[in-house]
Parts: structure tokens; C-alpha cells; sequence
């Protein structure tokens, strides 16, 4: 077996601390093997080196010594398949990420260098041309959560002549952008730019939209995903439904509403907002006066169903039950959002006990015409019309003490404009900003900020607010230092709007694991690379986008809600999916039947077979595995092996080293 | 007849004193050595550490002339070869033996075998020792070696080393040196060969008085006495080769290697490279892929046949080949059977079973 | 013993089995018997002699239906092989028979084996019929099971490896333990792979130490501590020992003990991510 | 006891086999962001921690191997969903008999090291050469 081995300098990545020439002169010394070195293997010439020495040498396997597989393996491949060789007789040894940059020693890392060569080349002795199994695709994709990121991508997919399914949580789509007034820079307003979007997604024929319903499991794997989505009761039949409104007038119960954050009522029977996508009312079964009767003594009639009585269209139905919906999809696009910073571990803001002390959020509802007080700006305490408002930056963001270092990007922007906003509202009311760092970097933004500065003269003052009194006359007095002159500031308001920054999604662990995506310590998505994929997973199939993946603001989770349709769109060009060749596989002369193998195989892709001669043995189902080698540690004969990593290879590789 | 030249008495301390004297000498001196309630011949650096009351030891002679494992060749990658680590120790030293580059035996001095594993070299003397195949590593390693036999006193119930010609508790075939303990304090040493003479060199003991000779002779008759086990294999046993009983018998046997590996006289074995050395080792029957060939197929798969074969391998192909039966009687295989079948009660049975057709 | 006569006579009377395999005593020594006639089943005998476990026989009548002579510990694993679907329930009748310790052949005096000292199986957990036990029901409990194990573990490792190298090294490879052990009925053990060669064949040191480390791991969670492998050893090695201290980290870490029930996943393939907090950290970074 | 090879001469030889998921992506974002760490451990790529079999612990002590690490993905953040608590009980129950046998618990880690954790990585391997260091050569089988 003639082994190529290719030493790559990375310009000095590598050869800075490794001695390139001696790994070659070393790896040329053992038997079968020809060793070289080029500047940057994987460039163009490097690679044509590569396929000339192939067919020059007549080699039976390469070995590229260059930076990690991670980067370059599938490049490498390609050069295989170029050269005429199969792609998987392809090893690669990683002396950069984890010998060059990490070591300072010289001798010892070329000294690694070439033991990490040796072991490459052990592996590659055993190593069995593969050939990637046709996987036939799915074309239909399944997007997690209905925000401006969710709609935009099935828009895009479903434009495009796939099908579409929206998953989303609550009552309507729309998701956070819904509850804004206004969007920076250019003040349009967010309902008027979001319902069309919102209109387009629920009249195409190719998206279907399932609200108020979870995913509850997903398996399968790239071009072969089966979802089972669990589509709550709404206690209300869609199609009958016209959303006159007549329930929710004539509904007595009156709750706080989360749309409203809490500022403004809704009843049991509600829509969370007028342009409500479908425009069909939920019955919150928690406080419906109805169902909490019927869970007092389930055989009695149940008390008020006065939205019943006034349905003209006959459209509540109390007895409906969770529908589960199995269906397959190609790919599945998570674009669950982020949710707000809980500011109540902020004991110096007032720790949420002084009603006047609100987050954005609450405020962007108050600025909101068809908020709680119809766009009124007036304190939540004793409604009276606010003349003077800080606006406190960064809280819950740039904050290592509680547990939140990055910065949520978007915070400046929205404060610099509902600053505005409060100024179009109240001509001579005052604003101050209490602010670290102004992060304005989009288009138009710096301008933006300074239009707010000059025109608007909200004052800005840099340092941190120290302490937020309620004072007698029920009054806030804000203590801040303003480092600009050096002095401490006290300033008397009627109320404080805390930029509270973006946090993950509370439901991020769950859908991670479901779906077996990895999220970081902060608990958003880990995107592929984080230049070069930010839309992709690890996982083939599985896209991500919005603010999920990391705080971002609406044109760049629309841009990158794009690029996973995109990426969709180009999964599903395809006619047949190559699937990796590495999978599991059984030599059922030594198998007992033991089936230790389908105890522990997570994707239960192994079933029996009977042999000729009536002994029973396991089987793996090619399309089923993903090749994680669970069954092959678990069985007692190793009959089972993996290809592409196989004990073999493994125990070369240990052997090498001796 | 013992010739009267050669006798002596001897105590136990100037038998310790002469052994300790081999040691010195830079021998290697094998002796029977107490482990976990069992005896085994191990190498011995003093002569203390020498178990003196044990009926047999586990392991037959054999393993120290026909090793369980024994580098045949090393064809190392030019570093110092990998660790032998083989169960006795070889000289370091580089230089080769005529076998391979392996390193020469030392000399070696087996004590206190008994006289049927004496003997059982004799009978492996014949397959190894062939004129057209001699075994070098074999023929090295015999020489080199010296053998002092302890007589047996009192034989145990699964002995049978009488049912054979030159048998016997007493019997001094194949050893350099038989001793007799004839007292508490008090052995009787036979010198046999030129071997026996080097070890003992100035036989300046007491003569044997004749009372003690006659000791001896009363020693010998008790000793034999104590056997109540006979070996009677039948005559027509090669017609027997498809008795029905033969499948009956190997019922119970679980196909381990005990009876093959602890048999004074087998000598299978299998050859096969683990790291840069070629390895000759032990392997018995009785495993299902003793008889695997390069395609898969097993000729002798079931648990029957394989039984069958032992038995047929001792006491038919042998005395075909050699003249005598592959056993010398030392019933290990009878002692150390987990489900104790004694091969003397299935020769029985299988010789008044009927020839079924 | 009447009752177990007559119990093998009627099942091979009806034919619902064709062989009856249990205890028949000659020339002194208990030995395995296999009956397939009525009229010779009065060899069958149990006592404190009979300390084979009769389920290590189903290897060669694996589908044949067949009657087996049963002990507590020996019925376990029949549970293990049927969780393991190596045999089908029908094709077994098991005679438990109830049994209150058996001898240890290897110890001078022949008292009881340390197994039965604390043995909780004195009527087996699987049976199709059982036969009372006629001697004294002496309960010999003999204090905490896994006294000596703990012991062991105090040495210090360096002091347990020169005991484990030196048992080791009696090793002859003769594999009678997993000849006679019912959990080893593979059809090609691990040892005699040479592609890869996980275990060296040859007895030597390392031979040895892997051959009986794979041995003792591939009992995780199976070994149902009938202590065959320790008596069949010719050299004496301790291998119970080994399988004890498994025994009794199953116990410890999964509270598992093999052969209970046969329906349940084996501890060793099986996870719960919060039951497992009893693996102390310390054990992974 | 035999004399101890002067300890700071002793370079042990360590080998860690990585998921190529999580612990794999840790290191090299430790390479990335240029941490600096032992240059004693020679990595081994496998898919997932369930693919280690507890075997290759034994055969790579006994090919005089000083050390060997296994690393996984944190549980619940498996790529395969359930590999990685599959591989901690396989490795407890072979780490608890090895160490019965004798062999010092130093030789034989596992850690769970996710794709974020460079700074982890670094450590892991820091301190794992550390303490192979302190235990000496394996020469159990020389």
C-alpha cells in the first residue's frame, strides 16, 4: 500500500513552530511512505500537486499534515475524487489547531507533529474505499417559531414551490416584532411593515401555519425528518370562526395580558393583538370560569359559557382535544426568538418593585397606539402623563456578575428611538440616557442617533444609574454619575425604562436536545462556523436564524432567515441526498444475537434477521444509522463494526505510538 | 537393579546445601513452590522457599521444556525487541542461538518431579526428538536440563502411572536422579546418568545400610499399593470410532483445555505472530478452532468429536506412530476435570459398548 | 430426592421433554447427568455436592426442549439468557429446587461455598416446579457480602496489581472459566479474533491481564455469582473476586443485580441521566 | 519499590480520544484563540464518546501507553443523542475494575468538554499531564 503524505506550512501557521522538514524526513523513513511539504496544501497548487503525485506515484492514500478536518476535509476530498482516488482514503493529522498554535515548544510539537502524522498514516493502512448511500429527499420544510425570522424564511421556501409548516407557540404569528410601535432607523411602523408579511405567509398554498401548538419530537435525519407537533385546544373551531369579536366583548373575565406585558387586560377568550394571524380567539383554559368549574366537579354543566350563547357562528367548541400531527419534512429551520431579560435581579433599578420602573418592551407598548393606553404615554402607577423619563442602558447586558458578557446589539437603537418618540408624542417632555457605550453599527444608525441628540435634545449622559429611590411624592429619583464632566447626577422622573437586554429562549435546552443541536453557554444556538455558516448547524439538515442564534436585530434576522432558506432551497434542489458511508455493520457469522447492539442504539437502526440456519441474528438498517459506534462498544464480540473508524484502525492507532 | 555404586543416603539439609550450591553455580534450579494452596514448579532463587510435602505439582514437567509460550523468532524493527516477557526468564545478551536470533537456554535443574512426569518426557522424547523432524528448540532445551525425581510415597487415588511398563511410584525411567524419602531427616539418592553424576559430584555420603534398603523395598510395596486406578483401553478401539457411546460420554464435557493442557503428554500447539515475534504456544483440542482452516470450515465441530479425538489421539494414533501410549498415568485429567470425568471408567464403557452399525 | 424422580419421570413419561439434566452421584463424586428414559431416572440425587450450575448445558440444547435441575443462583441465569433472547422460555422446564448452600470443594474443611453465606435465592426466582428442601433450612448468614471486597480495595494499587500479576501469571489460557460459565456462549469468543486482535492468545503477562479484565467486564451486570469460574480454575485463581467487586459496583452505582427479571434492559446498556448522580464527579472532569 | 525514574525527566506519552462533535471542536477553538497547553497528548478523532470502547483503555495500557483520556460532549448535549451516558457507565464500571486490578485511576479520565470550552480543554489536558507525570511510567508490563 503506497501512502502520500502532504506536510502543509500554512505560510507560517505551521512551520513558525514546527519543524516541517524533519516531520517529512521522519514520515519518509517508514516503509511504503512518501512524505512532502508545500506552503498552502490547500490551495490550487497545492491541491494539483496533490492529484499529480497521486497519479504520478500511483498512491493508494493520502495523508494531509495541515490544519483541522473540520476545515478542510471535505476540500481534501474532492482533491481525492479529482486524483482519482476514493474520498475516504483521506486522513487527515492535525497539526495546527491543536499542535502549532497551542505549543511554544519547538522540538516537542514537531516532536507531536510527527506522532500525530504516524497515527494518520496507521489509520490510513486500514483504510476501505466508502462509497456515500443515495437518501431520497423530503420536500417539505418545517420551521420552529413564527416571528419576523419564521415567516420570512417560509416565505422565501414557500416562494420558491416547497411546502412550508410554521410552528408556532402562541395564539398568532408575528412574534416580538408585533408588539413594537415603531422599527430604527426608519421609523415605519412595525405592524404596518409586519401583517403584510404576516398576510402573505397565511394566503400562500404552500405554508401552513400551526399556532398555539409545540413540536413535541423530532427523528429521522437530513432529507428524512419526521416531526410529531402537538396542536393545543383552542376550544374554538377555526374554519367557523369570522373574528367578529362579539366573545371577547361579552367575555367577564379579565386577565393580565402577556402581549401587553402585563400592562393591559385581556379576557379568557382572547386574540392577542388586532391583526392577529389567524384572526381566531384562544380560551385560556387556566382562568376561563368554565373550565375552572369543570375541573372543580368534572360532571356538572359547567358555569358561564356566555361566549357559547353569543357566537353567531356557532364557532366554540369547549370539548376539543390536542391534536397530534405526524408529519415528514426535508429539513427543519429553528427560529425560536429570544425573550427579554427578567430586570427583577437588579436590586438597585428596584428589584420590579416600583411599578414606574418598566422595561422596554412595556414601554414600546405604551408608545403603542393600540397599546393599553392607546398610545398615551402615562405611568402605570397613577396614570398620569410622564413630562420626564431616563432611559437606563446595558441592563442584563455586558454584565458578567449576572451571567450575561455579550452585548445585546440592539438596546442603543431602540432607546435612541422610543427617546424620539417620547419627544413626538410630548414636544417639551425630557429625556436623558443613561448609557456606557452607543453601539449604532448599521446603516443610517450613527445618523439616526445623532438626529435624536440634536433635533430631539434628549440629553445623554455617560455612567451608570447607581440607585433608582421612590421618592414621597411617589416621584423616581435616579442617582447616575455622568463621567463626560465628572460629576454625580440626581435627576428627578416620572419614570425609568430599562433597556433590558436579549436573553434565549427559555425553551432553547429542550428543542436543542430534541432535535440534537448544541447550544453555547449562553444558551443560543451553535451556528456551524461562526464566520462562515452562521445559518447552519453541525447537524446536515438543520438550519438556524433570528435572534435565537444570538441577539440580532430585524434586517439582519431577516437577511439571515434568507440565507437558511436558501440553504433549504439547496438541500432540496437535489434529487437524491449523499448520505455519509459511515454506518455501522454487522458480520453475522460471529453475531450470538445477543442485541446489546439494539439496547443501546438511539436511533433503534438495528432489527433481527433469521439465517439459513435458523439462528437469529441483528441487522443494521443502513438508512436508519448515524454511525455514532454506541452498538460496537456495547457488543461483547465487537461483531459489529464501524466503517470508517473501525477497532482496527482504532487499535493501530494506539499501536502506533509505541 | 539400582547398582549399589551409585546409592548414598543423604539429610535434607545437604540436599538443600547441594541445590543451593546450583544456584550458585548460575543453574537455574526449577522446584516445586506452594501458591495458594497449590504447588507449582517455578524457578527457585533459595532453596527455603522448596515445598517438600505435595502429592503432585499442578503444571507437568513438560512446561519447562516445551514452554507454554516461546519466541520462536523476532524479527524487530531494529529497537531492542519488545519485552519478553515469558513466563521463565532468558539471558539478556544479544548474542543467537542456532535456532533464530533468539538469546541460547541457560542450564536448567528440574527438582522434586515425580517419576511419571520423568517419564512423560521420555514419551514426548519421541515425537520431538524424531530423526527426519527434530525439534531444535525442544532438543536445546532437553539437554540442558537435569532432572531429580522425588519418589512418590503416597500416590493419590486418581494415580495410575502403574498400569504402564517402566511405570511406578518408584520407577527411575527418564530422570538423572531419583531420591527416596526413606525418613523423617533421611533420603536415599539414586545417581541414573553422567547428568545426575555432574550435580552430586563427590559421593562422599554414607553408603545405604541394608536395613534402609529394605525400608526402601516395603516403601515401594505400601506406595504401590495405594494405586486403585488401572488403565485397560480396549483392544478394538480403532472399530470403535463410531460406538454411540461416545456421543453419552461427552455429554457433560464443557470442551476446556484442562485435561489437554494439564496432560503430562500432550503437545499440541499453534504458531502465530503478536508483535514482531513469532510465538509457538499451547493450544488443546478440544477448542472449536483447533481445527479451523483458512476457509472457515472446522472439520471437527462437534463437542463429541473433539472428546473422541483425545482419546483416540493417546491411545490409537500414538502406539500406531511410536509404539506406546501418549499417557504416562499422572491423572491430572482425572483431578483437575471441572466436571470430573475420570477417562479410565469412558475406556471402560466405550470397550463393552457394542459395535453399533 | 423422591419427589424429583418422580417429577423427571412424569415430564419424560408425557414427553415434554426429551432430556432431564441433573445431579447423579458415581464412584463417589456428584457428577452432571442427562436422563432421556424414565426407567433410569432414579440416578437423579441433590445435595450439598451438587454445585454445578446444570444452565451452562443449555450452550449445546439450545433449541431442543429440555428439563433442567435448578438452584437459586443457577435459575438467574436462565433470566439473563432470556433477557439476552439466546433461549425461548417454552422450550425450558426448570425443577427449582430449593437449596440452602452447596459445598466448596476447594476449601480443606468442604464447608459451604462463601456465595451461599449470603445468598438471597434459596427458591429460585424463575421455575416451572419446585422441590422442597428436606434437610435443616440453616439461614447462614455470614455478615456484609462484600466484606473482603472492600479490604481489597484499601490496599494500596500498586500492592493489588503485585497480587493480581502474580495470579495472573498462573494463568494457562485453559479458558475452562468460560467454558463453564453460562454467561460466555458466544459463538466466537472475543479471544480467538485476531482481526483486530483485541486479547494476545499466547499466555503471557499481558495475555493474561487482558484476557481476564475483558472477561470480568463482559460479566458487568450478567455474573449472577454462581461461582463456577473460581472452581473450575485449575491454578486457584480468585476470579470470583472479580466478579464480586462488579457485582458490587452494580449494586452500588445502578442498583442492578443480574438475572432478577427478564424483561429489563441490562444495567450495562441501559442510563438514566439523573439516577446516575451516584457516579461521583470525581470520576469525570 | 523499584527507584522512580527522576521525575521532571519522565515525558509521559498520553493519548486522548476525542467526539469529534463537542470535545473535538472545544480543542480546536483552544487553537484558535492560541491557548497554551502540554504538547504530551496525541489526539484520536472518533464520531462519539459511546464509540470508545472501554477495551481500547486496556490495550492502550498495555501498548505502554502512560495515560489515555476519553472526552465526550456534556450530557444531554450528545450529537447522538444518548452516546455519551452510555460511554460514562462503560467507563466507570471498566475504570472501577482496572483501578481493582491495580492500575493507578490517574491513567485512565474521562471528561466532558463541549464545543465552547476551549479554556476547559486546555485545562483538562494541562492537568491530566500533571498528574501522569506524578504517577510515573507504566511499566506494569514491561
Amino acid at each position: 500500500m503506497k501512502i502520500g503524505v502532504f506536510v502543509c506550512h500554512c505560510g507560517t501557521n505551521i512551520s513558525a513552530v514546527i519543524d516541517v522538514q524533519k516531520v517529512v524526513n521522519d514520515l519518509a523513513k517508514m516503509p511504503g511512505v512518501f512524505a512532502m511539504d508545500y506552503k498552502f496544501m490547500c490551495s490550487d497548487p497545492g491541491q494539483n500537486m496533490i492529484i499529480s503525485e497521486i497519479k504520478q506515484k500511483k498512491l493508494d492514500a493520502v495523508i494531509v499534515a495541515a490544519c483541522s478536518p473540520c476545515l478542510h476535509e471535505l476540500t481534501f476530498r474532492n482533491t481525492l475524487i479529482r486524483g482519482g482516488l476514493n474520498p475516504y482514503m483521506l486522513e487527515i493529522a492535525n497539526i495546527r489547531e491543536q499542535d502549532s498554535w497551542v505549543h511554544t515548544d519547538r522540538d516537542k510539537a514537531t516532536e507531536k507533529a510527527v506522532r500525530l502524522a504516524k497515527m494518520a498514516v496507521a489509520k490510513a493502512k486500514r483504510n476501505q474505499p466508502l462509497f456515500p448511500q443515495e437518501v431520497s429527499v423530503e420536500k417539505s420544510c418545517l420551521v420552529i417559531g413564527g416571528g419576523i425570522a419564521g415567516i420570512q424564511a417560509a416565505i422565501d421556501i414557500s416562494s420558491a414551490g416547497y411546502q412550508t409548516v410554521i410552528v408556532e407557540k402562541e395564539p398568532s404569528i408575528g412574534g416580538k416584532m408585533a408588539m413594537f410601535d415603531k422599527t430604527f432607523p426608519t421609523l415605519d411602523c412595525s405592524a404596518c411593515i409586519l401583517t403584510p408579511k404576516m398576510v402573505q405567509a397565511s394566503q400562500s398554498k404552500k405554508v401552513k401555519i400551526y399556532t398555539y401548538s409545540e413540536v413535541e419530537e423530532i427523528g429521522g435525519y437530513v432529507g428524512n425528518f419526521n416531526a410529531r407537533i402537538r396542536v393545543k385546544a383552542r376550544s374554538v373551531n377555526m374554519e367557523k370562526c369570522t373574528g367578529c369579536g362579539i366573545c371577547w366583548q361579552k367575555c367577564p373575565v379579565k386577565v393580565n395580558s402577556e402581549f401587553e406585558q402585563n400592562l393591559g387586560p385581556r379576557k379568557a377568550v382572547y386574540v392577542p393583538f388586532a391583526q392577529a394571524v389567524p384572526n381566531v380567539p384562544v380560551i385560556d383554559c387556566v382562568n376561563c370560569t368554565y373550565y375552572r368549574s369543570k375541573r372543580q366537579n368534572p360532571e356538572s354543566k359547567g358555569l358561564c359559557r356566555i361566549c357559547e350563547k353569543f357566537c353567531p357562528a356557532g364557532a366554540i367548541e369547549f370539548d376539543q382535544k390536542d391534536k397530534i400531527i405526524e408529519e415528514k419534512f426535508g429539513a427543519v429551520i429553528v427560529a425560536t426568538g429570544f425573550s427579554a431579560f427578567d430586570h427583577k435581579v437588579y436590586g438597585e433599578y428596584g428589584a420590579g418593585r416600583y411599578k414606574d420602573v418598566v422595561t422596554a418592551l412595556q414601554f414600546e407598548r405604551l408608545l403603542n397606539s393600540s397599546g393599553p393606553t392607546q398610545g398615551k404615554i402615562l405611568r402605570p402607577s397613577d396614570s398620569k402623563e410622564a413630562r420626564t423619563i431616563v432611559f437606563v442602558q446595558c441592563v442584563g447586558s455586558r454584565d458578567e456578575s449576572k451571567g450575561v458578557p455579550y452585548c445585546s446589539r440592539v438596546c442603543c437603537m431602540y432607546t435612541a428611538k422610543q427617546a424620539l418618540l417620547l419627544k413626538e408624542h410630548i414636544p417639551d417632555a425630557n429625556a436623558y440616557v443613561f448609557y456606557i457605550d452607543i453601539r449604532a453599527a448599521g446603516k443610517n444608525y450613527e445618523e439616526f442617533i445623532e438626529r435624536v441628540q440634536d433635533e430631539y435634545g434628549v440629553l445623554y449622559l455617560r455612567g451608570r444609574v447607581s440607585k433608582i429611590y421612590r421618592t414621597g411624592d411617589g416621584a423616581l429619583l435616579v442617582r447616575g454619575a455622568d463621567t463626560l464632566s465628572g460629576t454625580q447626577v440626581e435627576i428627578s422622573a416620572d419614570m425609568v425604562v430599562l433597556a433590558t437586554g436579549l436573553v434565549s429562549n427559555p425553551e432553547t435546552v429542550k428543542l436543542g436536545q430534541m432535535i440534537g443541536i448544541p447550544y453555547d453557554k449562553n444558551r443560543f444556538f451553535t451556528e456551524s462556523h461562526p464566520k462562515l455558516a452562521p445559518a447552519e448547524t453541525q447537524t446536515a439538515g438543520v438550519f438556524i436564524c433570528g435572534a435565537c442564534q444570538f441577539p440580532k436585530d430585524i434586517p439582519d434576522s431577516v437577511a439571515q432567515a434568507g440565507a437558511a432558506a436558501s440553504k433549504v432551497l439547496g438541500l432540496f434542489s437535489q434529487e437524491h441526498l449523499m448520505l455519509e458511508p459511515v454506518l455501522a455493520c454487522v458480520n453475522q457469522k460471529i453475531c450470538n444475537g445477543c442485541f446489546h447492539c439494539r439496547a443501546v442504539c438511539p436511533y433503534n437502526a438495528i432489527d433481527e434477521e433469521i439465517l439459513k440456519d435458523k439462528s437469529v441474528v441483528a441487522r443494521v438498517i443502513e438508512s436508519k444509522c448515524h454511525g455514532c459506534g454506541n452498538c460496537i462498544s456495547a457488543c461483547p464480540v465487537s461483531a459489529v463494526d464501524l466503517k470508517g473508524y473501525t477497532n482496527e484502525q482504532i487499535l493501530e492507532q494506539l499501536q502506533s505510538l509505541r | 537393579m539400582i547398582s549399589e555404586m551409585k546409592k548414598f543416603i543423604i539429610s535434607k539439609n545437604e540436599l538443600k546445601k547441594i541445590l543451593a550450591g546450583i544456584v550458585a553455580e548460575n543453574i537455574k534450579l526449577i522446584a516445586p513452590v506452594s501458591r495458594d494452596n497449590a504447588f507449582f514448579l517455578e524457578e527457585v532463587s533459595d532453596a527455603e522457599k522448596i515445598a517438600w510435602d505435595y502429592s503432585n505439582v499442578v503444571k507437568p514437567v513438560k512446561e519447562h521444556i516445551f514452554p507454554m509460550r516461546e519466541v520462536l523468532l523476532d524479527f524487530g524493527r531494529g529497537t531492542d525487541p519488545p519485552a519478553l516477557d515469558e513466563p521463565e526468564a532468558r539471558s539478556s545478551g544479544k548474542e543467537k542461538n542456532p535456532a533464530g536470533n533468539m538469546p541460547p537456554v541457560k542450564e536448567q535443574v528440574i527438582f522434586g518431579l515425580r517419576p511419571c512426569d520423568a517419564r512423560s518426557l521420555l514419551v514426548l522424547d519421541k515425537p520431538f526428538l524424531q530423526e527426519k523432524y527434530v525439534d531444535s528448540y525442544y532438543k536445546e532445551r532437553r539437554e540442558k536440563t537435569t532432572l531429580i525425581a522425588m519418589a512418590c510415597l503416597n500416590p493419590e487415588k486418581t494415580c495410575l502411572c502403574s498400569s504402564f511398563e517402566n511405570g511406578g511410584p518408584f520407577s527411575s525411567a527418564g530422570s538423572d536422579v531419583l531420591c527416596v524419602q526413606t525418613g523423617q531427616d533421611e533420603f536415599l539418592v539414586e545417581i541414573l546418568s553422567e547428568k545426575g553424576e555432574k550435580i552430586f559430584k563427590n559421593p562422599s555420603f554414607a553408603q545405604p545400610s541394608g536395613e534402609v534398603l529394605k525400608k526402601l523395598e516395603n516403601l515401594k510395596a505400601d506406595s504401590e499399593a495405594k494405586i486403585c486406578k488401572a488403565l485397560k483401553v480396549p483392544e478394538n478401539l480403532r472399530e470403535l470410532f463410531e460406538a454411540g457411546t461416545w456421543e453419552t460420554e461427552s455429554l457433560s464435557c464443557i470442551a476446556c483445555g484442562i485435561c489437554r493442557y494439564l496432560s503430562a503428554t500432550c503437545y499440541c500447539f499453534n504458531i502465530t505472530d503478536e508483535f514482531e515475534q513469532r510465538l509457538r504456544y499451547w493450544i488443546p483440542c478440544s477448542f472449536k478452532n483447533y481445527t479451523k482452516m483458512t476457509s472457515g470450515e472446522i472439520s471437527r465441530e462437534k463437542k463429541s468429536a473433539r472428546f473422541k479425538h483425545w482419546y483416540f489421539h493417546k491411545f490409537s494414533y500414538h502406539k500406531d506412530n511410536f509404539g506406546e501410549y501418549l499417557c504416562v498415568g499422572c491423572g491430572r485429567c482425572i483431578k483437575y476435570c471441572p466436571v470430573k470425568i475420570d477417562f479410565t471408567e469412558v475406556l471402560g464403557k466405550i470397550g463393552n459398548s457394542k459395535q453399533e452399525q | 430426592m423422591k419427589e424429583l424422580i418422580d417429577k423427571a419421570k412424569e415430564l419424560l413419561k408425557e414427553k415434554k421433554v426429551e432430556t432431564v439434566i441433573g445431579y447423579r452421584e458415581i464412584r463417589g463424586c456428584v457428577v452432571p447427568a442427562y436422563v432421556d428414559s424414565p426407567c433410569d431416572a432414579d440416578c437423579l440425587i441433590f445435595d450439598k455436592r451438587c454445585v454445578y450450575n446444570l444452565a451452562n448445558y443449555l450452550k449445546w440444547f439450545k433449541n431442543k426442549n429440555v428439563a433442567l435441575v435448578l438452584k437459586g443462583c443457577d435459575a438467574k441465569s436462565i433470566n439473563v439468557w432470556l433477557q439476552e433472547f439466546q433461549i425461548k422460555r417454552e422450550n425450558i422446564f426448570i425443577i427449582g429446587v430449593e437449596c440452602y448452600g452447596v459445598m466448596n470443594e476447594k476449601s480443606a474443611d468442604a464447608g459451604l461455598s462463601d456465595k451461599c453465606g449470603h445468598c438471597e435465592a434459596h427458591v429460585p426466582n424463575i421455575y416451572d416446579a419446585v422441590i422442597k428442601h428436606q434437610g435443616d433450612k440453616k439461614e447462614s448468614v455470614q455478615g456484609e457480602p462484600f466484606k473482603d471486597i472492600q479490604e481489597f480495595e484499601k490496599l494500596p494499587h500498586d500492592e493489588r496489581w503485585d497480587f493480581w500479576k502474580k495470579q495472573f501469571e498462573k494463568c494457562i489460557k485453559c479458558y475452562a472459566c468460560r467454558e463453564i460459565c453460562p454467561m460466555c456462549y458466544c459463538k466466537e469468543c472475543i479471544v480467538e479474533r485476531n482481526i483486530p486482535q483485541w486479547i494476545m492468545s499466547s499466555p503471557s503477562v499481558k495475555g493474561n491481564f487482558e484476557w481476564n479484565m475483558v472477561r470480568a467486564f463482559h460479566l458487568a451486570g450478567r455474573c449472577v455469582e454462581c461461582g463456577e469460574c473460581e472452581r473450575a480454575c485449575p491454578v486457584n485463581i480468585p476470579l470470583m473476586k472479580l466478579n464480586k467487586k462488579l457485582i458490587k459496583e452494580m449494586k452500588e452505582l445502578f442498583d442492578y443485580s443480574a438475572g432478577q427479571k427478564e424483561d429489563v434492559k441490562s444495567a450495562i446498556d441501559d442510563f438514566y441521566p439523573e439516577k446516575d448522580i451516584k457516579i461521583d464527579d470525581k470520576m469525570i472532569r | 519499590m523499584e527507584e522512580k525514574k527522576e521525575k521532571n525527566g519522565f515525558e509521559p506519552r498520553l493519548v486522548g480520544i476525542l467526539c469529534r462533535w463537542c470535545s473535538y471542536q472545544g480543542a480546536d477553538l483552544a487553537g484558535t484563540s492560541r491557548l497554551k497547553y502540554e504538547p504530551n497528548m496525541t489526539v484520536l478523532r472518533v464520531p462519539c464518546s459511546a464509540r470508545m470502547s472501554p477495551l481500547f483503555l486496556m490495550k492502550g495500557l498495555t501498548s505502554d501507553i502512560d495515560g489515555i483520556l476519553f472526552s465526550g460532549c456534556h450530557p444531554g448535549d450528545c450529537h447522538y443523542i444518548s452516546g455519551n451516558m452510555n460511554a460514562r457507565r462503560r467507563f466507570v464500571i471498566f475504570k472501577k475494575l482496572l483501578e481493582f486490578a491495580g492500575m493507578e485511576p490517574e491513567r485512565i479520565q474521562m471528561s466532558w468538554c463541549s464545543a465552547s470550552e476551549d479554556k476547559k480543554w486546555a485545562d483538562i489536558v494541562d492537568s491530566v499531564t500533571i498528574e501522569v507525570k506524578k504517577t510515573g511510567p507504566n511499566n506494569k508490563f514491561k
